[in-house]
């Protein structure tokens, strides 16, 4: 029984209590089911930090929790095993903050079948806590698979017109992408006796040529939710159908689910694959990042500038990840955070001054920092760090994963990363056009059709702990370097 | 024949006679009470086999909460009689084959099939101590945990649905 | 000497007794009361296997009864959903006879 | 005497500026404009104070270098940066000249700001003015204060974000007030060609990482000095990217282009960040990494051509401006070349005695100039109030305000004229900011110009005759503008009835004025009389000072005098008419029409990269993403072949012959059977009970007969 007492398990299955909560709430009492879902999600990230206050930093391997055995059929051994270490305790961290602030983020915005609407973000975060803490590849398998159930009704009942079609294609390419992974995770399993990652790990002794086939089939399922170009298609559907708490989730969680996936089975399992794949994994980040740029610039939606500029970051940390040095790794795990961070920021304000005008095209904004100047702050903020001013938390990533690909022995070639920094000149272009187009410049037709207020205290509290991150990582980045490092340095050792 | 059988063959014929008791009463409010009856033999027959933790239980929850909510609802509805003719009237002497047909079967079962007579002797005085239930209590909260809280779990959805399914519908509440 | 055999054939009479009353009675208090017994029947089992294995192997042990604990919990809530309901049928058929409760028949 | 103390004020320098970003950030909406500008210029002018302490400091602690840590920051494998402050005799004296103009400026812009955001109706603008220019004076303050070239490299792109802000303040309207995008416009070039510039010193910076095993300064020219370093692709190739930076942040060739649309800024602005402190940055980081620069001379040579062709470009373009501050923009890039070709030649002395006296005139200069434009918007100010005395009606009023002042540009020179009687303390501080400028003696710019020029004669003999020429147009185009501006009779009403501007703008004038005259005794090129030589030779090493050299200084001080008597019976003879077109376009014809269009370099950038660019990036998202990707591959081939197979593959085969066939047959089997078995269903519990006993019974007869 003991394992039910566990901080982990707790952490992760906390929120269901919060749903359970809510399912005998009537459907009416909309007040009632949000507060309860805040409360819940807080509690949650509560626990997080609880979790975060028992965290060794100086320990790299996994902590607080250990293995249990949950299924033994046919000479399988599938663990209940919830444990967390340096690579995941900050996305841990970053899935317990921006659930709290989604949800705040609907307060208005979600009018219509709140409950149900809670209840999945809730699931939605039962999924997301477990993909971050199983190490039993079983265990793991359940709950990323688990994570796309909600996601798809989020988008599929609350997203914009094409909704279905979003859904359905954001359902399917993942599923796609699992199917290859779950038989890799079966062969895995049964040759090595065990589903244990560590167990995996320390065993060892993949033959190279399988290791290259398993490898494939891992990067599969986790490229598609990267998404590294050019598996990105399902990208800006999802995003721009998404209501805008779920396009927080989805940028901020869900995509690095992808890139943790990486990092936590691709790196130590299949190492010498990992060192053959390097160059050309850091071919498609490279041009994953100068294409996403480029293609962001030309979007008149500004929610799909915003998608593209994730496949752009995200190639980022791919490219930081297969550098497969100190440098290369704990920037990408930086730039997870700080993408979860900035991107997740850009849909709130974005998703905020949708509400007042029902518009994201973004020629016919255009002198918003006039109209609202505290908005017009935040994003300008906001922007800044997505396109890696220094001082703010994009830079310490993105600096750090260039730096650590430029000299990566894995990658090979400087060239990969002298050709991403163009990527730095080209996010700011596509982040000036877009401030520039919607808040400089003179007013435009949606200021004269809508009476505009600047936000609320509400809104105003939601992206409030993404600014205090954002200032806080880009500044005195040490207290989240020194929780990964340990890790990392372990990971990279062997390389 | 010693002085703890003779205490258990009178208080065994109690506790059948207490059983057919209830199951013959015209009135249900005696073959309430009779079941009360039965229920505080067993709780006797619990003391002997050194469970005084259940025992207590036994009196308090069936024998207490239990029969009175019985009793309540008999009260509720009228301790009335079954005036339509029965509709199965070929059950009754099949159902009376059947349970005598069982009860002989497993007596047989038992007495022939189970392990080796234990003895049960008489509980000694550490078995009614608080040590014992202080050890009870460890196990029922260690051991026992998880299915100790779905319990509660269970008692919460069993009342809520005796609330929702007693209380009045509200007018215009039902769409 | 009173063998462990005696208490489970004494639950095993008692069972027999629920059962005939769930058979033949169609008063659906009775009915429930009747299952009451069962139960009963069952839980001494439980504590006198228990006690036997205790007695066996000379050390305390209480699964039996903690099992028996949990009846008593099920059983409580079964009756107070199982009460519930029949006053609520009551409450729209104005009659508990069991046998008028037959709208599954196929 | 303990200097600890002293040092442990060092990050005052950024907190200062902080302190009073965030007050009037919170409070700034409350506060009286006078309050609000007062706490800016306090928190700027306790910078300045600070760093005289410093200077103080480190001049009595023996120059020797003394770095103040404050925290960490990133620290990764070997990878180690702290913000730690830097202060040795260069950093100190970059913080004295920004520190100190910027002061002043912070003093002017109270006045300046005031009428502003009087004439743009957006009075609430006025302390977000200040708010960016103490972010200005922060972010500056740790580009000159850092201690490794990353945290150098957070100023730097700091004060980027600043000019961006700054350019776009009024980033509604254009320069002339009326609804466009042509500020932000300005603000968004400045910045991306900002960053195309840090896209070298980031590739710098991994270079030496990589190389040197740190960013660190020190580190870092430990390693470049190495034998195996000296003139070696790598050092050349870490330069030369350093040298892309230095062309974005200092206004060189090729990224200069943003810089003259940069005076969309209010004239504060102009004068503070894009022609005193910001864009000297570039000339600093040369400075600052002349171990690197002294180990590829290869690289040096590049930088000092680039300055030299720089500076006579811009000269050139300088000559066919007519917007007062667009002569001084270009002015400003044509002088950074100069600068730059300095410490290109490795002249760091002359380099950053010319930084520092430019800052004071130019900053001048600039002022001066916006004196100008509001006492022309004072006029036109009252000249539109007059008119509307006739009018009655108050809507038609705001109406044909704003047209007035849609045909009216303050800041043309056209415009002006005979404005010496109406502002006659602008015109003298101009005219001593122009001397300066031109580089006549015994004016500040003149004992600077002639150090680089003389560093030049030695060494470079190419670049001494390009600059030297740039000089000629110098003198040439400041001429003209003085004639055109205060000589002469006033062209438009409007400059007719232009007013002198309040104490709290001349005053600040007045000191950098004084500063333009005397700044030259900073360095005297007489044995002894190197101050600011020695001073920086703590940080720099011994320095050869070049002797005074007669020729060299007169011919500079003869050309310039030439181009002033030039300029003199070209626009100073016979005064412009209004209408007139420019004298020099007869004579000049083709020409001049390229100075008068900037040589068409933006117009060349249109076409060659940004059209490009814009029609690439349109190309990927609409053909390549949209339509090949996610219509073509994702519903066209994937759901296609979907559709495809399971269509002909399963249904037209399998489906109908197979598995049809078996449903078919399965389902009228299941229908047959319960029919058979809901006979048993008769609804009577206890029936079902009975046969649950039933069952119960016949299992235990099973185990008994077994």
């Amino acid at each position: 029984m003991e394992f039910l007492l566990q901080p982990l398990t707790l952490l992760t299955f906390f929120p269901l209590v919060g749903a359970l909560a809510i399912l005998f709430l009537k459907s009416e009492w909309k007040n009632a089911i949000r507060w309860v879902a805040l409360v819940t999600t807080l509690l949650t990230f509560g626990l997080s930090l609880w979790a975060l206050t028992m965290f060794d930093s100086t320990n790299p391997n996994l902590q607080l929790g250990k293995p249990y055995s949950w299924i033994q059929v046919a000479g399988w051994d599938i663990q209940y095993y919830l444990a967390v270490d340096g690579l995941s305790i900050l996305l841990v961290l970053l899935t317990g903050l921006l659930t709290p602030i989604s949800i705040l983020s609907t307060w208005t915005a979600v009018e219509d079948r709140v409950k149900d609407f809670m209840v999945f973000f809730l699931l939605l975060e039962v999924g997301m806590m477990g993909v971050f803490l199983a190490q039993d590849l079983f265990l793991f398998y359940i709950f990323w698979e688990f994570t796309l159930v909600p996601m798809y009704f989020l988008i599929g009942l609350w997203g914009g017109p094409r909704r279905i079609y979003a859904a359905v294609k954001f359902f399917l390419y993942t599923m796609a992408g699992s199917i290859l992974m779950l038989l890799a995770i079966l062969w895995l399993g049964i040759e090595g006796k065990t589903f244990s990652v560590p167990q995996l790990i320390a065993q060892g002794g993949i033959p190279a040529n399988i290791q290259m086939w398993l490898f494939i089939a891992f990067a599969a399922a986790f490229a598609i939710k990267v998404p590294m170009f050019p598996l990105h298609s399902w990208l800006p559907d999802a995003h721009v159908e998404a209501p805008t708490a779920g396009s927080v989730i989805l940028a901020g969680v869900l995509l690095k689910m992808g890139t943790y996936g990486f990092l936590r089975f691709n790196l130590p399992l299949f190492p010498e694959a990992t060192v053959q794949a390097a160059p050309w994994i850091a071919l498609l980040a490279t041009i994953g990042i100068i294409y996403g740029a480029a293609v962001s610039y030309a979007q008149a939606d500004v929610k799909k500038l915003v998608a593209y500029s994730s496949v752009s970051h995200l190639g980022f940390v791919m490219l930081g990840l297969f550098a497969l040095n100190a440098q290369g790794v704990t920037g990408a795990i930086l730039q997870m955070v700080n993408h979860g961070v900035s991107t997740g920021a850009l849909f709130l304000l974005v998703g905020m001054v949708y509400e007042q005008t029902h518009t994201r095209e973004i020629k016919v904004y255009g002198g918003l920092w006039k109209l609202m100047p505290v908005f017009g702050s935040i994003m300008l903020i906001s922007a800044l760090s997505s396109m890696g001013l220094p001082g703010l938390n994009g830079f310490v990533g993105e600096f750090t994963i260039l730096l650590g690909a430029f000299g990566s022995k894995a990658i090979g070639s400087p060239w990969y990363a002298g050709v991403s920094a163009v990527g730095v000149i080209l996010a700011a272009v596509y982040i000036l056009y877009m401030f520039q187009k919607m808040f400089l410049g003179p007013a435009g037709e949606v200021a004269k059709e809508h009476e505009l207020k600047d936000l609320n205290w509400r809104e105003i509290l939601t992206v409030a702990p993404l600014l205090v991150l954002m200032f806080w990582i880009g500044l005195y980045p040490a207290p989240f370097i020194n929780l990964i490092a340990p890790a990392v340095e372990k990971l990279v050792i062997g390389y | 024949m010693t002085s703890e059988l003779l205490v258990f063959l009178v208080l065994s014929l109690v506790a059948i006679a207490s059983a057919l008791g209830m199951l013959f009463s015209r009135n249900a409010i005696y073959s309430a009470l009779f079941l009360v009856l039965n229920f505080v033999t067993v709780a006797v027959f619990y003391l002997t086999l050194g469970a005084p933790f259940i025992a207590m239980s036994q009196i308090t929850v069936y024998a207490g909460a239990i029969m009175v909510l019985f009793l309540f609802v008999i009260m509720l509805l009228g301790a009335e009689r079954m005036t339509a003719p029965n509709a199965l009237p070929w059950q009754r002497p099949l159902a009376f084959l059947l349970a005598i047909t069982l009860t002989v079967e497993s007596v047989y079962l038992i007495l022939t099939r189970a392990k080796p007579d234990t003895v049960i002797a008489a509980p000694d005085a550490a078995t009614n101590s608080m040590e014992s239930l202080r050890e009870m209590a460890m196990t029922l909260f260690d051991k026992f945990l998880l299915p100790f809280e779905v319990t509660s779990i269970l008692l919460l959805a069993a009342m809520v649905g005796a609330i929702v399914l007693a209380k009045k519908e509200r007018a215009g509440s039902k769409s | 000497m009173i063998s462990v055999n005696y208490y489970v054939i004494l639950s095993a009479i008692l069972f027999a007794i629920g059962a005939l009353g769930v058979l033949i009675r169609r008063n659906p208090l009775i009915i429930f009361m009747s299952i009451e017994l069962m139960l009963n029947a069952a839980n001494l089992a439980f504590v006198a296997f228990g006690r036997s294995w205790e007695i066996a192997k000379g050390e305390a042990f209480f699964n039996g009864q903690i099992f028996v604990f949990f009846v008593i919990a099920v059983a409580a809530a079964e009756v107070a959903v199982g009460l519930a309901l029949i006053v609520e049928i009551f409450k729209t058929k104005k009659n508990i006879n069991i046998d008028e409760m037959n709208t599954l028949k196929g | 005497m303990h200097l600890e103390p002293i040092y442990s004020l060092a990050p005052l320098l950024v907190f200062a500026p902080l302190t009073g970003l965030l007050l009037n950030l919170l409070f700034g909406r409350r506060w009286s404009e006078t309050v609000v500008g007062a706490v800016a210029s306090l928190a700027s002018g306790v910078t300045f104070v600070v760093s005289v302490l410093l200077t103080y400091a480190l001049a009595a602690g023996g120059g020797e270098t003394v770095r103040a840590p404050l925290a960490q920051w990133i620290h990764v494998g070997s990878l180690q940066l702290d913000w730690t402050f830097r202060v040795d005799s260069l950093s100190t004296t970059m913080m004295l000249v920004v520190s100190g103009v910027g002061t002043l400026i912070h003093i002017y812009a109270i006045g300046y700001m005031r009428e502003d955001v009087r004439f743009k109706h957006q009075e609430g603008r006025f302390a977000r003015f200040f708010i960016f220019l103490n972010l200005f004076i922060a972010a500056m303050m740790i580009l000159v204060s850092g201690d490794s070239y990353l945290t150098l490299f957070v100023g730097w792109e700091g004060v980027g974000l600043c000019s961006f802000l700054l350019i776009g303040f009024w980033f509604e309207m254009d320069t002339l007030g009326r609804p466009s995008w042509a500020n932000s416009d300005a603000a968004k070039k400045a910045f991306v060609a900002n960053r195309i510039g840090d896209f070298g010193f980031l590739i710098a910076a991994f270079l030496m990482f990589w190389n040197f095993g740190s960013l660190q300064f020190d580190d870092v020219f430990l390693g470049a000095s190495s034998l195996s370093a000296i003139n070696s692709p790598l050092t050349v190739a870490i330069t030369l990217f350093l040298l892309l930076g230095v062309a974005g942040k200092s206004a060189q060739i090729p990224l200069y282009v943003w810089l003259p649309d940069a005076m969309a800024g209010p004239t504060p602005v102009s004068a503070l960040i894009h022609a005193a402190t910001m864009v000297t940055a570039g000339v600093y980081l040369v400075a600052r990494s002349a171990p690197m620069y002294a180990a590829a001379p290869a690289a040096q040579y590049l930088v000092a051509m680039t300055g030299a062709v720089t500076a006579l470009f811009a000269a050139t373009i300088a000559v066919g401006q007519y917007d007062i501050k667009k002569v001084l923009a270009y002015s400003t890039v044509s002088q950074l070349g100069f600068m730059v070709a300095a410490v290109g030649m490795g002249a760091y002395v002359a380099g950053m005695f010319h930084l520092v006296t430019h800052a004071f005139f130019k900053a001048l200069l600039f002022l001066s100039a916006g004196s100008v434009i509001l006492g022309l918007e004072r006029g036109h100010h009252h000249l539109a109030h007059a008119h509307h005395e006739v009018k009655k009606s108050k809507k038609k009023e705001v109406k044909s305000h704003e047209e007035h002042e849609e045909t009216f540009d303050p800041g043309d020179m056209r415009n002006m004229g005979g404005l010496r009687s109406s502002m006659p303390v602008t015109f003298w501080l101009y005219i001593v900011g122009a001397l300066a400028l031109a580089g006549i003696f015994p004016f500040a710019g003149f004992w600077s110009k002639d150090e680089i020029l003389l560093d030049a004669r030695l060494h470079f003999p190419a670049v001494y005759w390009l600059l030297t020429i740039a000089a000629f147009f110098t003198a040439f185009y400041m001429g003209r503008q003085i004639w055109m501006v205060f000589f002469g009779k006033s062209r438009t009403e409007a400059a007719a009835r232009a007013e002198e501007s309040p104490k709290v703008m001349t005053v600040p004038l007045m000191v950098l004025a004084a500063l333009s005259v005397l700044g030259g005794g900073l360095n005297l090129p007489f044995k002894g009389f190197h101050q600011l030589g020695h001073w920086l030779e703590y940080t720099l090493g011994k320095i050869e000072f070049p002797p005074f050299d007669l020729t060299v200084a007169g011919v500079s001080t003869l050309l310039a005098l030439t181009a002033i008597f030039i300029s003199w019976l070209l626009y100073g003879r016979t005064p412009l008419e209004a209408g007139q077109p420019d004298p020099l376009k007869k004579p000049l014809g083709f020409l001049f029409t390229g100075m008068e269009n900037k040589w068409f370099v933006d117009e060349g950038y249109f076409a060659v990269i940004i059209n490009p660019f814009k029609k690439l990036s349109q190309f990927l998202a609409d053909i390549i993403d949209w339509r090949f990707w996610h219509d073509f591959v994702h519903d066209t081939v994937i759901l296609g072949t979907y559709n495809w197979l399971s269509a002909i593959a399963l249904d037209r085969y399998a489906d109908q012959k197979g598995i049809d066939a078996f449903a078919n047959w399965l389902g009228a089997a299941t229908r047959w059977i319960s029919q058979t078995i809901r006979k048993a269903q008769n609804g009577f519990v206890r029936s079902y009970a009975l046969a649950v006993t039933l069952g119960v019974v016949v299992i235990l007869g099973y185990l008994i007969l077994k």
